[in-house]
């Protein structure tokens, strides 16, 4: 299991390449890779803020939970802080079970936790300014799906 | 005294980051935040913003240390 | 849009890059990566056969009503045929979409097809003889969450 | 005559996977090979096998010309 931050821009394809690596009793691999969008011009740059050891350790309990609700053989998440440019990975989340449906309903449960709860502040920034971005009404009823 | 720190928005209201503030709870830490910043008082017990000391979620009567590192967690978004 | 078959093995991170690379408007990209299990010894190799132009049209009918009904960017499909070894992937779905939620439904809609409707035949070999595959009761009870 | 393809446990069934074989119809077709080899025409009317002609998938009384190419496709499973 491996949860970790990077200011450094990332390749989703090669944590794919090397969490799809070497499983013999691994039925199912899903992914969720988040890109900054551009919003057609309205946002320049993200800015991601985390709490160094604080935001690693929220994320990992919430991957603990995942781990033995969806009995996953392994996940693996990677979260970019700092100012990122639109096209860019943000979020990568992988999952691996024996079969579809907990690979895929681990992945979606930690997109929702991640989106609502996990310790992040994300600006945009954009021509008319800069904004704060809270989780939507949506981010919260996604999250409520799950119970807790 | 407590290492305060603030994140997100309550980090561009106050336009600081990070102080060395006095305090022997919490609460009694917002109260002499609020004495010299009103607004930001006002901000740090608004609805959402969550309290870690020493990395840790606290309630606002949680007992502060000299080595305590005190932190405001505005509602938070990743992904 | 593509929808391929290959008798070769293939490293689903690979592409994954080359799907995520490029995309502004974006936000959102799950892929799926299925994965031959060895079933602890019982199953040495996995035997795919498909029925060319057929399986890819067929695939591209599914791929269509996907992107419609799910408001996709973009998709990606490859499948694999032929003797695939325990830990060589046999499938790969990438679903591109404005918000999470709409990629990761036609994600699991796609695979829920490809299970139980894709012209594929798939026979295990193992230690005990060989034995032709056919959906399971749950691939089907997936398959009907979405109607049709 | 038309071109008749088998897949998965039809083929193994049988013994072949191509053949090209002379009929009018599907059902006719399904008759000539029910002659020659009772268990796999039983096979070609079970459950869940379907049949397609020049990749389209049809119904039994299907009309077969000289250059027609039907497949037997017996229940599918990929992924």
């Amino acid at each position: 299991m491996s949860v970790r931050l990077t200011d450094a821009p990332f390749d989703p394809g090669a944590l794919l390449s090397d969490f799809a690596r070497n499983r013999t009793e691994t039925g199912a691999v899903a992914t969720f890779t988040g890109l900054a969008r551009a919003e057609a011009g309205a946002t320049t740059v993200l800015e991601l803020e985390a709490y160094p050891g604080f935001t690693e350790a929220q994320i990992g309990r919430i991957a603990d939970q995942a781990c033995e609700r969806f009995g996953l053989h392994d996940l693996a998440i990677l979260h970019r802080v700092g100012r990122i440019a639109p096209g860019d990975p943000i979020v990568f989340v992988a999952t691996a079970a024996g079969h579809r449906r907990a690979a895929f309903e681990a992945c979606d449960f930690l997109m929702d936790y991640l989106k609502s709860r996990a310790p992040f502040w994300k600006k945009e920034h954009g021509p008319s300014g800069e904004r704060w971005i809270e989780p939507t009404a949506q981010d919260h009823a996604d999250r409520e799906r799950w119970g807790g | 005294m407590a290492r305060v720190l603030l994140f997100g928005a309550l980090r561009d209201l106050a336009g600081w980051r990070e102080r060395r503030i006095e305090a022997a709870s919490v609460s009694a830490l917002c109260a002499v935040i609020g004495q010299e910043d009103a607004a930001l008082g006002e901000a740090l017990a608004g609805k959402g913003v969550q309290v870690a000391v020493d990395q840790a979620i606290v309630r606002d009567d949680a007992v502060l240390a000299d080595t305590s590192e005190v932190a405001f967690l505005p509602p938070m978004s990743g992904g």
